[in-house]
């Protein structure tokens, strides 16, 4: 009956011969006769929710989705619409990958634990530090976890977390329910035009300061400068430096370990996920010295019983389900479909590909910025900082404006100041930013 | 079969980067139009080209147990069947937006959103849900930073002790850690359920709260729950429901009727959103009214009137955010499909054929099964196995084993949930591999597994000499 | 260089180094020294043909093919948008099927082979007959081939082939092409609304007579109802009974060997396949009679080394590739994977969901033809015969126009005749049909 | 491992049928709204859940090589990588249309059919494609029905006779039997190419046709071509190509070129549509402009004014159909997306790194390669060794095989096309396998495969006791 299946499940394989062999096996007439739940509490009502066919069930889904606008994003700020190869979709959904659980029996999971090894790998080489866990949820609780490993290795009893002034919402204010249990306290440090305002941070940074996070490129796009100079004054106060970035972007800028970041934490999945209404994965890397300290899953090499390289999960007694309340983090299910996409798109791309990714985020965002700052009524102040992938543009009308007359043309851009729009050029086509030039150069006039 | 590592594919392209890195194969120097001293000197990774990409992850995939190898009873986790349709819908383009988009321009992305939160309300029996929590123990966070949220507001900020059974998730203990909380551990009494006595004994002006699986990890109806309610909410605490087992209840119970204030669902559980070899999960946290204004910011809600239907707000009293956006939205979708598909009967029906699977399964096994009446898992005993062992040895037979060693309270543990998806014949394959490995000696479970791609795995060896990266292994080597 | 590949195929994965360390081994310079072309025909041009990158060539085919209309098709005649489960594209994707080679290696072949084994099984319960090969083309080469194979298995000097006299072109065309390197000729009996005029045709056999093809359904929709006396007739003039029909279709109506068929043909694609612009899968079934003269290839049943089950294409010494211009067809290349989707399609259905497919075929047809019927202008003569999925509509306007306004509305239907419409119901949703009504009373109005 | 039948899977349920199959398990009848004289009375098949269907799917899908597998050296097959990119475009849903929609109405079909042809024409070097013949076979078809075409239209309809070199792929004979025709077939001279005096020899005023595959089967170019053609023509014949070998000429040469009138290609090898374990493939056919009006109906061009820009129309003197409708749609999608991926570069890269890879594999075996200077295949010799074992002991070595036996003018022939698609490092690998079996004694050859999921097979049972249904088996055992 599964083909025109009308009621009960159809993910159930049971025949009627089956059921009936089951219940008598058991000794029971009907299965509602092995539920133990007490009168008082059980539902007899009805959840009033329709059952559909498959068929029935994606045209709803689509229909509702259909409710989106098509709209060309600029909107970038950690999350790019990359073009994601065809081969990372077809072999990521392989369901061996998709349906597999956590590789708690790591003699059938090898192809999975290989992945994540491989992805642990791709992250080292990008930071340059030697330890990476195989996934967070997403940038903000990775930064989280990396607040709370500072509160755990500090050396001083301080209890002050520094943090960029223009952090964007999400992230602080996950930031501040982490360290909830805590004694830390999240400060801010004053920014211009995204980049730490050094001699401000300086004078900010005491002995009380257990973390410095920083961000490159900022949030505005923008290259950071001084980060060696940001490295130090954390190293100074003994501080943990924890440096926030993305794949792409650290193919190109500078090596993190290179700059004394102790932490790197991001959103690894600007490669593997096209843009997901935020779903992530926290990349999440720092130095060996926290080996212990680290949260997250780790999978490492080690030997079978024949004496062949074989991967497993390891240091699991850092994680919750072995040490409890003492555990690194709570973290159980965490993004290991979305690293072996990262980890695959990376791969399609190669070392070439991604570097030549991250140097078409500078040069088309300098050229998108030039031809806007050409517009009458726009200003693109892109020569006074380096820039990855989006800059901010001044716009004389009112920015909220500019932007509601650009969504009607089907492009949505980030309103970040009240003359202010945020412009992204990552994953959008060369003809779409020349419509979008066309489109402002309407709006503006 | 032995697979290389993509690094050791690409013996002559290991590297973009500076000259120096000549001698190990070609360098790709990091060119830039950045200036020199804001970027990096060199890149090395493999560089290979697609049919090599194809033919290493095809390769990786062959070396994975997964749903469609066959059963998968690990108890507590819920190995369902996951509906290639649901695939294809979090595929669609148009649920592909940015999360900054203008409410207006993703009124298709809210309006699933609500209707998720309202599925989940009434399956639950909560009156208000959140979809942000990225997984179950992300949602068991929220449930405790909305707990000490409303004791702070209540003047009650002093509350700082969380009791939690010895049998419970490990995720439970770490998460109200994590929330700043004391642990007070529960015993069980003899039947495997909450002991009444010590839990009276451990409620005080100080506990915020209670978190509770039911049925248990032993698959036990936490009969007495009502009386348990009625004792927390008495010191003022809140009890919270942990969403690990509700496969076992659709459309027989509602955490929401049985007296809890707040609850997670997982929804790569219960609704068959795929595990994917360790996540992406979700974890929507449903409460009562009460608690309702301290929910994670923004939710989503049907806007009254206006231009849009649908849109986002901050409860009053909202804790704020614990994930960077609204979590993970492309497994929501996935929950919403399969909720949309089964319906009320499919639901009832998938939570009554896991109950029968498990009770029959065990009626075929060998291994005592020491507690009971069980619903949708059953802890059994390997007596005097090694449990681990038990569970190595089951993979030569060609089944995935159950979780073991836990919970504590049975010996040797052996934890199976066979789930609603299989079928008879596959039970007795289940039941006649349990039973072989049952009959066989010390010497062979000790060397199990011999028929696996990788035989036993030294542990101890990954954990005293961690290699966490290929470039580990190139130092190492 | 993979990832911003430029020049050069994208899928080979010559690295500088090993290409040179190749031609070294080889001896020669260069890639072209390989080439023994004389010059005379040497092609030192370019075909003018740009490449693109992977995401380019995904919007290219896109934007191309979205000058396709959207329409709600009630087309049918052979080709219907039967849901196809989702379970069909994720399986049948995987690449191990679809990237494999004929099975000429059977010991690394089996899952195909089984498969296949599977696909013939289904159409031996279908068909009643006892053979069923793993795949021609199309229902028009299969028809070709059956006419070959009574050329070769008849008994009598005969050359006459009948067909009825409304046989679509492509079918009737194809067939003569087929038999135009034998002696048969091709030629029609009368039929009335798609059924065969049992008295005319009883007139036109004669013993010259070979072969006589008939559909069950008609290309008009309706259920032949003389199939027996047609399979008597064939069996008087030891004529081969050759019976055009489909996997849903068989699922409910009178099975084939009950009525005397020789052959079955058809297209077993309107299970697996969406309409696909015509691209299908040649049905092949027969008696075993004709074990040794069937066209097409077969997978049986062996015995391995260890004397399990395995399976292997057998008696392939009717083939081309063995028996060359004495092989029972030139086939070699055929549609096994189209054949895999259909049997696992036919699977997700299982017989109950064959059974109520069918059914509301008939029930559906009946329904909107009665709706029509019910308009001023539209006469569904649906009451004199039975109807499978389609029917034959009148319309008091010229049926041009109303199909031409209906078009517009989004709808494509069949025109059959001046002041006739064929319209088929499979395959479109309640609510599509209800639109569709909506829309034809609109026009005829 | 085994995987059992559908029909063994579904033991208690493997009847819908009338009452009288109750015995055997469940009958479902056949209910029908049709009077009962017109429906069969049971349906016997197997009733089965996703969940059992995508676990068996899945395990036969692990008992297939495939090209993600390793490397897949059949010559004269083109085993190429097949992008997975082409599967989307085809599966978008904008390509499914009805074969009779109205030419408004898709004219997206109608254009990507006319670039393709464009494209072919091209490539070929041809003036005119159809695109319509669904496999190369039926493409030989349409040629050979071409030919009887144009020569019937010239009042030359005795001619009867189609040459073949002896060499030549099976499907050349049998088409040309299937036209009608008596095949003339062509001995090779001892370089291992057409033998210019039996042609003379062989040609006459009843030649309707010589088919040739040019490089040959043994990789070699037919450096007579020019005369070859001119001797073909003198006596009023038509020049055949066989494109099963283009992929060794891409941007080197061009059939058009060397004087041949008429040619398939196999987009299923050329253009690395997949194979699909059997075809769907696509045999487009280009002819030079005489040829033209002879081609298949109906055809696509770009309109002459009008309201669309694409229309289909009959050719003047068209043969009819070769298929129902316009042959493989969504093969030919793939191939246009391939051939545009690539574009003229990238297409003559594919060849020339064909070739070397042949001449560097060739270059590493121990096994006697006889005739050279080949192209994109070659022919190795077994030698004392049966080259039909040697494929098989080959698969141990978790390589595919070459195609082994033919052409027969090597011994113990080993016909081995690599394609571009292979690194060094892989050639590498199989070599090794080649020579490692090149080594080994009969006994060892006799018994392989040993390592595969299935061990050899007896094909003399097969064909002797022919088992071609599940039912068969059922009557059998």
């Amino acid at each position: 009956m599964h083909g025109s299946h009308e009621t009960g499940s159809p993910y159930a394989p049971h025949t009627d011969d089956g059921r009936t062999a089951m219940l008598e096996a058991v000794g029971v007439e009907t299965a509602a006769d092995l539920f133990d739940i007490p009168a008082a509490v059980a539902f007899d009502d009805e959840f009033g929710i329709d059952a559909r066919t498959e068929r029935e069930t994606r045209r709803l889904v689509r229909s509702v989705l259909e409710r989106n606008d098509e709209l060309t994003e600029l909107l970038g700020r950690g999350h790019y619409g990359y073009y994601i190869p065809s081969l990372v979709d077809h072999l990521a959904d392989r369901s061996e990958f998709l349906t597999s659980y956590t590789q708690y029996q790591p003699e059938v999971s090898q192809g999975f634990l290989q992945a994540l090894f491989e992805y642990q790998s791709l992250l080292v080489e990008l930071t340059g530090l030697e330890i990476a866990n195989c996934s967070m949820y997403d940038a903000a609780t990775a930064l989280g976890e990396a607040a709370t490993l500072a509160d755990r290795v500090r050396d001083t009893s301080g209890h002050r977390v520094l943090v960029p002034d223009i952090l964007r919402e999400g992230r602080r204010s996950t930031l501040e329910n982490y360290v909830a249990g805590t004694d830390l306290e999240v400060e801010t440090y004053p920014t211009a035009d995204g980049n730490a305002d050094l001699e401000a941070l300086e004078e900010i940074v005491d002995e009380e300061t257990v973390m410095i996070y920083a961000e490159n490129p900022t949030i505005r796009g923008t290259i950071e400068e001084n980060l060696s100079a940001i490295g130090e004054s954390a190293a100074d106060a003994e501080a943990l430096f924890v440096l926030g970035s993305d794949p792409v972007a650290l193919s190109v800028l500078q090596r993190p370990a290179d700059v004394g970041a102790d932490v790197v934490i991001g959103d690894a999945s600007v490669l593997g996920l096209p843009t997901s209404y935020g779903m992530g994965l926290g990349l999440f890397a720092c130095r060996d010295d926290y080996l212990r300290q680290v949260p997250g899953r780790l999978v490492g090499a080690s030997e079978d019983a024949t004496d062949r390289r074989a991967f497993t999960l390891t240091l699991q007694t850092r994680e919750q389900h072995i040490r409890r309340e003492r555990a690194t983090s709570n973290i159980c299910t965490n993004q290991a479909w979305v690293a072996l996409r990262t980890a695959m798109h990376a791969a399609t791309l190669g070392p070439t590909g991604m570097v030549e990714l991250a140097n078409r985020g500078v040069r088309r965002a300098d050229e998108v910025a030039q031809r806007l700052d050409d517009l009458e009524g726009v200003t693109a102040a892109v020569h006074d900082r380096h820039h990855l992938r989006e800059f901010v543009a001044h716009v004389d009308q009112p920015a909220q404006e500019v932007a509601d007359a650009l969504e009607e043309r089907g492009f949505a851009v980030h309103v970040v100041g009240e003359h202010e729009l945020q412009l992204c050029v990552a994953g959008v086509t060369d003809e779409q930013l020349d419509a979008f030039v066309t489109a402002v150069s309407e709006v503006v006039r | 079969q032995y697979e290389p590592l993509l690094s050791e594919k690409d013996l002559t392209r290991v590297a973009i980067g500076d000259a120096d890195a000549g001698e190990e194969g070609e360098a790709t120097r990091v060119d830039s139009p950045l200036p020199d001293d804001l970027t990096r000197d060199s890149l090395e990774l493999p560089e290979l080209s697609e049919p090599e990409l194809a033919r290493h992850y095809t390769r990786l995939s062959q070396m994975i147990y997964g749903i469609d190898s066959g059963p998968y009873p690990l108890g507590s986790c819920t190995m369902k069947y996951n509906p290639k349709f649901t695939e294809d819908v979090a595929a669609l383009p148009s649920a592909a937006v940015h999360p900054d988009r203008s409410e207006r321009s993703i009124q298709g992305t809210l309006e699933l959103l609500a209707r998720l939160q309202d599925y989940l309300g009434r399956i639950g029996g909560m009156d208000a849900v959140t979809l942000q929590p990225p997984a179950g123990a992300a949602g068991e966070f929220v449930g405790i930073r909305v707990a000490a949220a409303y004791h702070e507001h209540n003047g009650e900020g002093h509350r700082d002790e969380v009791i939690i059974p010895e049998s419970a998730h490990g995720t439970n203990f770490a998460t109200a850690a994590l929330g700043g909380y004391d642990v007070v551990s529960l015993p069980s009494n003899e039947e495997g359920r909450v002991e009444l006595e010590a839990l009276e004994a451990a409620l005080s002006e100080n506990t915020a709260a209670l978190m509770l699986t039911n049925p248990n990890t032993l698959g036990l109806f936490e009969r007495d729950i009502e009386e348990i309610a009625e004792m927390v909410h008495d010191v003022g605490g809140l009890l919270y429901y942990d969403g690990a087992n509700l496969n076992a209840l659709l459309g027989r119970a509602r955490p929401g009727d049985m007296g809890f204030d707040v609850m997670h669902y997982n929804v790569h559980k219960t609704f068959a959103t795929p595990h994917g070899g360790g996540g992406p999960g979700a974890g929507p946290v449903g409460v009562v009214e009460d608690l309702e204004p301290f929910l994670p910011a923004p939710r989503v809600r049907e806007a009254n009137g206006g231009d849009v239907d649908y849109e986002l707000f901050d409860p009053d009293h909202t804790i704020g955010h614990v994930h960077g956006y609204q979590g993970n939205w492309l497994v929501l979708i996935k929950a919403f499909a399969y909720i949309a598909r089964l319906g009320d009967d499919g639901l009832a029906d998938a939570s009554a054929k896991a109950v029968l699977n498990a009770n029959y399964l065990a009626s075929q096994l060998e291994y005592d099964v020491p507690y009971e009446p069980f619903h949708h898992e059953f802890v059994a005993s390997a007596g005097e196995q090694d449990a681990a062992d038990v569970a190595k040895r089951m993979l030569d037979y060609g089944v995935h084993p159950p979780t073991t060693k836990w919970p504590e309270i049975v010996p040797e543990a052996l934890m199976t949930e066979p789930t609603e998806i299989e079928s008879k014949e596959t039970l007795d394959r289940l039941a006649a591999a349990f039973n072989a490995v049952a009959e066989e000696g010390d010497e062979v479970l000790e060397d199990a597994p011999d028929r696996t791609t990788a035989r036993r795995i030294d542990q101890t060896s990954a954990a005293r000499n961690p290699r966490l990266s290929w470039q580990a292994l190139t130092d190492d080597e």
